[in-house]
């Protein structure tokens, strides 16, 4: 299924370009193993996804049309 | 959840001591505040690698972040009796020895004022999807990363 | 103890919050501060008694009160990694809604600008020589007493 | 001797003047109690005193010309 994929912070060294959409399997274990493959920059990288808006803390299921956020650690203020 | 549409924090470039100058003086009409509590985070020039820091610029994930600010601010009137609080963030270029976070508490009583503020700084710095990217004179960068 | 003469603290009646936007603009040049932290005290305009608190007026003992805060500035500049540090407090009279208490701590980083600026209004209230008398609408009065 | 008294916040209403000459015995316990005799309303207030700028915790010598500061609690800020 297609999902809309957003990258922050340091991420968009890696993955030079903040929003696209791409095909992914159906939960975000799955998502992150393709992203590896499609950037391997990400190896050994951290951070966070968060699907609609909401932090993940473990695997979660993807719906057609999910926003996935990659969120690096925060560095505000 | 309250229902109620997130209020934006995010302003364009630096906070001017203008703006905070006026944000204080609003709360002169105010007459149950007796304390007031300000953070200012201001963009410092540090030197990394032989290279000094001239501007941070500052990114975010915009909905998310109005959403965890709304979080936040809820929490923290649930748990301080505050009479109210204003937080500023600045997004795009702040160069160094400008401002780009205001946090400002009032309350009747300096406790409530002073913890609040204190606790919010701590809940951005580490909960809000904002990032900052060091810019040196030579325009090369690094990612700022936060001591929380 | 160090042979400086202390510095004044005191100012005539109200704090303005241009004087403070100003305090603040005048930071911009030190670049290595990361984090500013003020505290402002506003008169309160409290019913007691069914009467309405207009003012506060302010006395002091002047001489000792510099010395103390001569004392307690180099007590917290022993002890926090401050850049500087400003103190302000108003004598004679300040109406409600107006300022009288201004501290304003800046450092490289949060931590001690926001401690060293909680501190110092404890100390403040705990042992400046200063009194505050609460003026009512008719002119009565009753002596102000802090919440330590 | 004679020293010099000065008074401050809610001992204004009592002794109503900020700063008087007065003679005193040679320590501040006798002071007190000669106060306690010129000024009846002083009873039961609590307040320290200062000699010389620095605030006193038990009896304290007095000395010709000594500035004593009667000092009800602060409430600056």
């Amino acid at each position: 299924m297609q999902i809309n994929l957003k990258v922050f912070g340091q991420l968009t060294d890696i993955i030079n370009i903040n929003e696209l959409n791409i095909q992914s399997g159906n939960d975000t274990d799955s998502l992150r193993k393709e992203l590896n493959t499609l950037f391997p920059g990400l190896a050994g990288r951290n951070f966070l996804m968060a699907v609609d808006q909401r932090t993940t803390t473990g695997n979660t299921i993807l719906n057609e049309g999910s926003t996935v956020a990659l969120m690096p650690p925060f560095s505000g203020g | 959840m309250s229902e109620k549409k997130p209020k934006n924090v995010f302003v364009n470039g630096a906070i001017t001591s203008a703006f905070i100058g006026d944000s204080i003086s609003k709360h002169s009409t105010q007459l149950k505040i007796g304390a007031h509590s300000i953070f200012l985070g201001q963009v410092r020039s540090d030197v990394i690698g032989g290279k000094t820091v001239t501007a941070i610029e500052y990114t975010t994930y915009n909905e998310m972040a109005l959403e965890k600010m709304h979080e936040i601010r809820e929490s923290i009137f649930s748990k301080y009796a505050l009479t109210c609080m204003h937080i500023y963030h600045s997004l795009g270029r702040v160069a160094a020895g400008e401002i780009s976070l205001f946090v400002f508490t009032s309350a009747p009583h300096r406790k409530a004022a002073i913890d609040a503020c204190a606790e919010v700084v701590e809940l951005i710095k580490a909960q809000l999807p904002v990032w900052g990217k060091e810019v040196f004179a030579d325009e090369s960068y690094q990612w700022k990363s936060n001591n929380l």
